[in-house]
């Protein structure tokens, strides 16, 4: 199905959304352009690719798994356990192609034989994307180099292109076909054409795509050169811009909190950078230093994860690590660094 | 002999004696610079000082314990340095101090609003001496430097290095005192509107703790009580009391210390102004202990030490 | 020298004239720039207060009041008891609900504070010493003052705020400036019977008998007052105290303004030494005999 | 003690054992009546007591944080409050530009003899706070401050470029 | 953890306005607690039996006590989960009587609040853990400050209990006040003729060391192992040579030094032996007021020494000791009466203070025991005593009761009688004070034997009546104004604390009170320990006190002090700080911090710096817990994690908040 909307009526209908369901939109405030739940009343911004990619509405920053509420009643004391499913639908509006196919990088790790992460399923089934393909690249875009483009309707289930007066919209997903079926979207008319033409001029200022190829092994060869990862994380200041920022990192943290009579099991994100992502409770840290852990970083995006799950990179080129990183590191450097190297001895 | 040339050579004559220098090179893009460590001659031909050059080293210098390094240093990341050299963080013989007399740096939030488009489509910067002319999506745009000047430099008082073995440039004659009227502006605003604010600009935060790895005061390295189990301070509740509370540790642990080099603020990835907390706390600092933090050697920070009368602490009675 | 404004007080025009007389006429010779208050009226006195307290502070007050109409904001007195009601006006009224109560008998409400001090405090702490040794052309060289403050001036201290209220030095300290000698005198502030004077005259006697009795064991020539009231019952009633007494008191009694202007060379009729009762002309004799003796010595 | 006709609110108090904390009983054996919603911590001396607690306690939604310590010079341990004094007043004028009010922190100096002392203390604290009422959640408590919050902000555009806002 | 609850009724003190049987039912709820109950005295025998069989019945490895402050009974109820087995540091107490039944009367409110402290206990027990105290030496030497009565008796009884004992008096002499005075009440026997034993004693004992004219520098370490520096002042005479026989004093042509030890009634020589008992019985040189050491002549003391022991360049010595316990005896200062305008500040000579009138009355005092009053050396007949002066007036600051000045007048008006038979005394007094064994029957012989005329009321003023001072006054009793004559006014000054006791209270670390008192650690029962471990108090420096009182809590003091020194090792408090050396940067500002020395750095076997406590001399404050950001270092049992629990229980955040 091929639809077409006005940019006014794309505001509309998403703050109509916003009154029915937990909506997802790119939102500026304080000088930047981030994802937030949707309040009637705010608009989406569409001038830049948001800092925090959409992720939070797969897999949120943090979620209760459990609360625990302490009471005295006649009968004695009692302990009340309360798990917390996430429930209703949510709907991203405004996402990339990048943010929209990195989510797909979970399953293989939440969806298995043996584990399947209830809160994550419940959240990805509920969940559905409207997504705007890319018109121009950043200086730190690189999809193409992971097997994606700035088009790429994988993960999406409304693809909107931005044409003269509005967007084409096209669905991918029945799901999304049901939201296309909105009063506010009109006929396409040629605007599939136009559209089609916007998407190859972005695909081509993209330019040449890097062969990530060899960087599963050349990565793996690399894993006892600590010499080399030192170097390569001189600037790294080990904090966790690069992984909340992410779109693929899928590794959490569970806390339980308690304060008085209530006790709350929570799960944040983790991240690998943190001298805590791995220190054990005997104090020993097998990735004691900065060196250790982008190793790790690097390492399982381009080589562990592939390895394990048909080749696909645990990255979706979105550039937000390499853009938002405070000390410049850049992931495709460190990649490719591994992939050039030669053995000097 | 052009400044860079200048600096160069001085690096050149210290490169064998020293792990490594700490300077500047051109990063993913022509807008913006990433830190560079010079080993060797071929590093060193990278360096880069032109005002992109953000990055301040002395956050790097307690991760080189023992060793024996040089840094390019501005007048601000001078104060961290000695700053650091006041808490015995560092050893004066293992740091060579490489100083530039600064003419400030960029911002490059000011760049961005400054900018037609995103400046993720940058293509082309081209420095000249108070103007960035930059090449974006096929057009050219010239800015001014005065105009996208960061804040700590529109304010800054001590733009050449308060302690440097080579200093390199003119040292400045005096600086035109400014001040900053966002600062006061937001100073004076009501309670709720500021409590309102840091609510609603919390929610935003990831606490990806960018802004404390950067930061040159910040020594806990690993240890910091905001990511510990035990002592348990905070919860990882990514909410806007927990993130603010973070902020609070942030600001407490650095009252008396923060040198005001603005990395936090620069290093925010969802541009969190938290230099209006360290302007505000240093002003009180300044007001109560006539202290600023890295100005002079051999002054221990304020809260490490009291005098028994405290001539501007005034008992509140009931 | 600043403008202060002048209350005269009731006395002033009648039984102590001197003082008022002598009181401006020293203002005068030392540069204090004394401003009448316009139609003035009494202070309440001493009997307004053990009536009712916020009639007498009104009374008080309505000459605060007219102070304040005059533009300024602190007034001097001679008399002490006027001054004790002047204060004593001013410090109730700080309350609120008092101020509001005395201020709605008046048709002009004081709404500031207006400081009252008396015309001894406006001279010990406003003219400096050497000025007057200076100005001093008739200097008391070998006269024995006894000085008598009077039980309120300086009482009591907390609105007082002036001198030590036990043993007051403010006149000791002008009569030394002057050349006197100035006895120790232990009953400063001793009661000298005060108003008792027309229902209990034998009070009068006794109190103020005890006072002059303590004057002669100390040799001195004359006494010096700063209270019309205590000025009348030491000078006027001394006879009345030598029958009751069987005593033979003949101590001329000053107001400090009188013996002041007399030692800064002031006229004789401005300063009214025949308003006394007890004869002073011993006393200027004295003065004299001792000025020839030196000049002679 | 019109503080105990209303609804009590969370006061928190640190007090150090040797002269604030005895001060407070010493009131309590005197039976100076006291309004109820002050709790009090116990801490050896009021240099334990990190501004930091103070800080948990107010964005734990504590409505007012009362300190007390041994008068200057008194300390058991010397120097405590000494430091105390310069990171509690550090903290107090550090909190306007939070927004939290700082007058629902307070620190001040009972001695374990000053009963009468300390319930004037509590007492007009606590009229202090129950005056400011209920202190604001700084997480937004429901959905629809939570929204407000967004629109609010969201309403306020980038008047600056500072801070946006 | 399994955590029982105790809710104290304390009789009615808590049940009167505390719900106490609620409490403990909605502490059965709170986390981790298996039993929960209520009991009428929880301090009580059955009361203490009563946790010990639920440790035991319950298997409880944590109790909690919701009863009066943790400053009372807090060590009873450790001694108890002790016996019971359990370490003594898992206790807790919740204070529900001082903090609430008693200051508050709204039963719900107060249980509410009663509830809430007691969760903050539960919250606080279950993140402690068992401390074990580290032992250590104790030194066997006594140090005693101030060589009055109190701290004689004091000494001695610690020297003959086989301590050694270091003395420091800041005057000349020792014997203090009481070496002053003529008799003492109620038994008119002589003062010195009592004392002066006593005082030689302190010379003669070989266990005794003594420093006159010496003052206490600085004190560091801790309980059982003190350091103090003494400061002796320069006397210009060498002690080890000086004999005493008083030929300088003789020959000292300078007269002019105020006569301290008569109470300034004239002056003395420049250099002096205070008087004929003094012990050291050594004389000393008045530097401000020697002609060679002011102008470099003279020298006749020099001169005429037959030892030479004359040293004009002796300097300030400094004397390092070591003891294991302090006790503190400086004694008391007279209130300084000429802040009263009424009494003539000071104009009328034949005004004098009731310590200068026990000189008058001494036979060793200026005028050889003969009683001549000062202005003309005439003997007095009327003798007025004018009673609290500088005692119980609100208006100088001193409301407290000087204690002992109604009997020593008593005695003066006595031993007046003795003196001048044809005397008459008048005493102003407030109110009689005669609470001691044959006190009452002593002022009753004043009155009836010797027939002082009491007057009870103020004096409003003293005025100089011919050659006699007039006193007048108020007697109450017979609703009239008095004058009464006087040929000498004798003012019963009253009690201050020594001066300089607040300075030395900052270096001992014992707080005073308001008026500069040393403070006991408790007010009842533990009426001569200080809340510094090892400081005690004896005599009047704690508060007014007459000399069999003195004498006893000197007595009282060296029990404590030679209880202390009796066991061979002690145990530290194990509530100190502790690193956790991993997450410790070795940034050492806490090193810098701490008041005593007790953190020092070390390295670790990587060679990285680190912290380390030294548990024995840690006090325990803390500070370095709040100076270190990382939380490496911790305060026991009061950490981070304590009392953050603490704070969490008292204000839960919210954990169901939604996140936007």
């Amino acid at each position: 199905m091929e639809r077409f909307i006005t940019e006014a009526n794309l505001q509309q209908f998403a703050a109509t959304l916003a009154g029915k369901k937990h909506v997802l939109a790119p939102v500026a405030s304080g000088g930047t352009t981030c994802f937030r739940r949707l309040v009637p009343g705010m608009r989406l911004d569409f001038s830049r690719m948001a800092v925090i990619s959409p992720k939070d509405a797969t897999f949120p920053r943090n979620e209760t798994l459990l609360l625990v509420q302490r009471y005295v009643e006649e009968s004695g004391k009692k302990l009340e356990l309360k798990e917390q499913l996430p429930e209703g639908e949510c709907i991203v509006i405004g996402s990339r192609p990048c943010g929209a196919r990195g989510k797909l990088i979970f399953d293989p790790v939440y969806e298995t034989e043996a584990i399947k992460d209830p809160y994550y399923l419940r959240r990805r089934d509920n969940t559905l994307f409207i997504t705007l393909s890319c018109d121009r690249p950043e200086s730190t875009c690189f999809c193409h180099s992971v097997g994606s483009n700035p088009a790429d309707g994988t993960g999406s289930d409304v693809l909107l292109t931005a044409v003269e007066g509005g967007f084409f919209a096209r669905a991918i997903t029945p799901k999304g076909e049901e939201l296309l079926a909105d009063a506010l979207f009109e006929e396409a008319g040629t605007r599939a054409e136009e559209a089609a033409a916007k998407q190859t001029k972005a695909r081509e200022l993209m330019g040449q795509a890097h062969d990530f190829s060899s960087a599963a092994a050349k990565l793996l060869e690399r894993f006892d050169d600590m010499g080399f990862w030192q170097a390569q994380s001189n600037k790294c200041i080990s904090c966790g811009a690069c992984t909340y920022m992410c779109p693929t990192c899928y590794c959490f943290n569970i806390t339980d909190d308690e304060a008085g009579l209530v006790s709350r099991r929570l799960r944040s994100w983790d991240n690998c950078m943190s001298h805590t992502f791995t220190l054990e409770g005997s104090g020993h840290n097998p990735r004691g230093t900065k060196a250790h852990r982008l190793k790790n970083r690097v390492g399982h995006k381009f080589s562990y994860y592939p390895d394990l799950h048909a080749s696909q990179i645990a990255c979706c080129g979105c550039g937000r690590c390499i853009k938002q990183c405070p000390a410049g590191v850049d992931i495709r450097q460190v990649v490719m660094a591994a992939q050039e190297y030669v053995d000097e001895r | 002999m052009s400044q860079l040339e200048e600096l160069k050579a001085a690096i050149r004559g210290h490169l064998d004696s020293l792990d490594c220098v700490i300077g500047w090179e051109q990063g993913y893009d022509p807008l913006h610079a990433t830190p560079l460590f010079i080993r060797n001659e071929s590093d060193l031909e990278r360096l880069s000082i032109s005002p992109l050059a953000v990055h301040n080293p002395a956050t790097y210098a307690t991760g080189f314990a023992g060793k024996k390094i040089g840094m390019v240093v501005r007048g601000c990341h001078s104060r961290s340095i000695i700053e650091l050299l006041n808490e015995k963080l560092i050893e004066r013989e293992n740091v060579v101090l490489f100083g530039l007399c600064c003419d400030g740096v960029v911002s490059q939030r000011k760049i961005r609003t400054a900018l037609p488009a995103d400046p993720g489509f940058v293509e082309a910067v081209e420095i000249g001496d108070d103007a960035l002319h930059i090449t974006l999506a096929g057009e050219k745009t010239t800015i001014k430097l005065q105009d996208v000047l960061a804040d700590k430099c529109r304010i800054c008082a001590y733009p050449d290095p308060l302690l440097a073995d080579v200093l390199i440039g003119n040292k400045h004659d005096s600086r035109p005192e400014e001040t900053l009227a966002c600062q006061e502006a937001f100073e004076a605003k009501p309670n709720a509107e500021k409590f309102t604010f840091w609510q609603d600009t919390m929610s935003r935060c990831i606490r990806c703790y960018a802004c404390r790895n950067v930061c040159p005061m910040c020594v806990c390295q690993d240890y910091c009580i905001a990511a510990s189990r035990d002592p348990l301070w905070m919860s990882q509740e990514n909410s806007p009391a927990e993130n603010f509370m973070f902020q609070m540790i942030h600001v407490s642990h650095l009252t008396g210390r923060c040198t005001e080099c603005g990395e936090c603020e620069r290093a925010c990835p969802v541009d969190i102004p938290l230099m209006l907390l360290r302007r505000y706390m240093n002003k009180q600092v300044q007001e109560v202990f006539g202290h600023q933090a890295g100005t002079s050697l051999d002054k221990t920070p304020p809260l490490l030490t009291f005098q028994v009368e405290e001539a501007r602490i005034k008992e509140r009675d009931w | 020298m600043a403008k202060i404004a002048y209350y005269p007080g009731c006395s002033g025009q009648s039984t102590s004239l001197e003082y008022d007389l002598s009181t401006r006429a020293v203002c005068r010779a030392l540069g204090i720039e004394l401003v009448d208050i316009e139609d003035w009226s009494c202070c309440g006195s001493t009997p307004a207060h053990t009536v009712n307290h916020v009639l007498s502070a009104a009374l008080s007050a309505r000459n605060l009041a007219l102070v304040e109409q005059q533009g300024m904001d602190t007034v001097t007195t001679p008399c002490p008891s006027c001054l004790s009601n002047l204060r004593t006006a001013a410090h109730k009224m700080e309350d609120a609900s008092f101020r509001d109560q005395a201020n709605a008998l008046l048709d002009t409400p004081c709404t500031t504070k207006i400081e009252t001090l008396s015309v001894l405090q406006v001279i010990a702490e406003q003219v400096d010493a050497e000025t007057i040794r200076a100005k001093v052309v008739r200097p008391l060289t070998g006269l024995k003052v006894a000085c008598y403050y009077g039980c309120i001036m300086n009482r009591p201290p907390a609105l007082m705020q002036f001198d030590n209220h036990e043993n007051p030095m403010a006149m000791d300290k002008l009569m030394g400036l002057l050349g006197a000698e100035v006895v120790p005198y232990p009953l400063k502030v001793e009661c000298c019977g005060a108003s008792f004077g027309v229902p209990r005259v034998d009070i009068v006697t006794r109190l103020a008998g005890k006072l002059l009795d303590a004057g002669r064991d100390l040799d001195a020539d004359a006494f010096v007052t700063a209270c019309p009231l205590c000025q009348m019952n030491l000078d006027m009633r001394q006879g009345q105290i030598n029958t009751a007494l069987k005593e033979n008191f003949r101590i001329p009694i000053f107001y400090y303004t009188q013996l002041l202007g007399y030692a800064l060379g002031i006229d004789d009729k401005e300063l009214k030494f025949n308003k006394l009762c007890v004869n002073p002309r011993p006393v200027f004799k004295k003065l004299s005999e001792l000025k020839e003796a030196a000049q002679a010595g | 003690m019109p503080a105990q006709d209303e609804r009590e609110l969370r006061i928190v108090g640190f007090l150090c054992n040797w002269c604030s904390y005895g001060g407070a009983d010493t009131a309590g054996v005197a039976r100076f009546t006291q309004p109820t919603d002050l709790r009090i911590i116990r801490v050896p001396c009021s240099g334990r007591i990190d501004p930091l607690f103070v800080v948990r306690a107010l964005l734990n939604g504590a409505d007012g944080v009362l300190v007390s310590g041994c008068h200057p010079r008194d300390c058991h341990y010397a120097e405590g409050n000494f430091y105390a004094r310069r990171r509690l007043e550090m903290l107090k004028r550090f909190l306007p530009i939070t927004g939290i009010d700082e007058r629902r922190f307070e620190y001040t100096w009972v001695s374990a003899s000053e009963g009468q002392r300390w319930q004037h203390v509590v007492t007009e604290f606590t009229r202090r706070i129950h005056e400011l009422g209920p202190a604001q959640s700084f997480n937004p408590a429901t959905q629809e401050e939570w929204f407000n919050l967004a629109l609010n902000e969201a309403s306020k555009g980038e008047a600056c470029a500072c801070h946006g806002s | 953890m399994r955590i029982g609850v105790f809710i104290c009724h304390c009789g009615s003190n808590i049940a009167g306005t505390v719900d106490c049987e609620s409490v403990a039912e909605l502490a059965s709820g709170f986390p981790e607690v298996v039993y929960s109950t209520d009991s009428m005295y929880t301090c009580s025998e059955p009361g203490q039996e009563g946790i010990i069989t639920a440790i035991h019945e319950q298997k409880l490895d944590g109790v909690v006590v919701a009863s009066c402050t943790p400053r009372m009974h807090e060590p009873t109820f450790r001694r108890a989960v002790e016996r019971a087995g359990l370490n003594r540091y898992m206790f807790e107490m919740a204070n529900i009587r001082e903090h609430v039944s008693w200051i508050g009367k709204d039963k719900e409110h107060n249980t509410n609040k009663a509830a809430d402290l007691v969760l903050m206990a539960v919250e606080k027990l279950r993140r402690n853990r068992p401390l074990v105290p580290k032992s250590f030496e104790t030194i066997k030497r006594v140090l005693v400050i101030g060589g009055g009565v109190a701290g004689i008796q004091a000494a001695l009884d610690c020297a003959d209990g086989g301590l050694d004992v270091v003395m420091v008096e800041r005057d000349q002499s020792i014997g203090g006040k009481m070496a002053k005075l003529d008799k003492t009440f109620p038994t008119i026997d002589c003062s010195s003729c009592v004392l002066g034993p006593k005082m030689v004693d302190i010379a003669q004992h070989e266990k005794i060391t003594l420093h006159t004219c010496a003052e206490i520098e600085a004190v560091s370490g801790y309980v059982g192992n003190f350091s103090v520096t003494i400061r002796r002042r320069a006397t210009y005479v060498d002690w080890t040579k000086c004999t005493g026989c008083g030929v300088c004093t003789e020959k000292c042509p300078s007269k002019r030094s105020p006569d301290v030890f008569n109470e300034f009634m004239g002056t003395t020589t420049a250099i002096n032996i205070p008087f004929p008992q003094a012990i050291p019985k050594k004389a000393a040189i008045n530097p401000a007021t020697c002609t060679m050491i002011q102008k470099g002549k003279c020298g006749v003391c020099a001169k005429v020494c037959p030892v030479g022991c004359i040293d004009y360049e002796q300097q300030d010595e400094l004397i390092n000791v070591d003891v294991g316990a302090i006790v503190v005896a400086t004694g008391y200062d007279l209130f300084d009466w000429h802040k009263y305008p009424q009494y003539g500040e000071g104009r009328y000579p034949d005004v004098i203070t009731s310590l200068q009138y026990e000189r008058l009355l001494s036979a060793s005092g200026p005028t050889g025991g003969h009683i001549k009053r000062p202005s003309d050396g005439k003997e007095p007949k009327n003798v007025v005593f004018i009673q609290c002066v500088g005692s119980r007036d609100r208006s100088v600051d001193r409301p407290y009761c000087s204690g002992f000045c109604c009997m020593y007048t008593a005695k003066q008006a006595i031993l007046t009688k003795d003196h001048i038979p044809d005397s008459q005394s008048y005493v102003f007094y407030m109110d009689i004070r005669a609470p001691g064994k044959g006190y009452d029957e002593f002022t009753r012989r004043a009155m009836e034997e010797y027939g002082a005329q009491y007057v009870r009321g103020r004096v409003a003023m003293i005025y100089p009546h011919g050659e006699q001072l007039m006193v007048r006054g108020a007697d109450t009793l017979a609703g009239t104004q008095v004058e009464v004559p006087a040929d000498l006014v004798v003012l019963a000054t009253g009690v201050e604390a020594a001066q300089g006791a607040v300075k030395l209270g900052e270096t001992l670390r014992v707080v005073p009170d308001q008026y500069g008192f040393f403070v006991e650690s408790h007010p009842k029962l533990k009426p001569v320990e200080t809340n510094t471990a090892g400081v005690y108090l004896a005599g009047a420096c704690q508060g007014p006190k007459d000399i069999p009182t003195s004498v006893g809590q000197g007595s009282a003091a060296a029990a404590k002090a030679l209880g202390l020194l009796s066991k061979e090792r002690l145990e530290s408090d194990p509530a100190v700080s502790k690193v956790n050396l991993s997450r410790c940067v070795g940034c050492q500002k806490c090193i810098g911090t701490c008041p005593f020395g007790a953190i020092k750095a070390i390295t670790d076997r990587q060679g990285k710096l680190k912290a380390e406590v030294i548990e024995t001399v840690c006090q325990g404050c803390g500070i370095c817990t709040v100076t270190c950001p990382q939380g490496a270092i911790q305060l026991e049992h009061f950490t981070d994690n304590q009392i953050l629990a603490e704070v969490n229980a008292l204000c839960p955040p919210k954990m169901n908040a939604s996140f936007e």
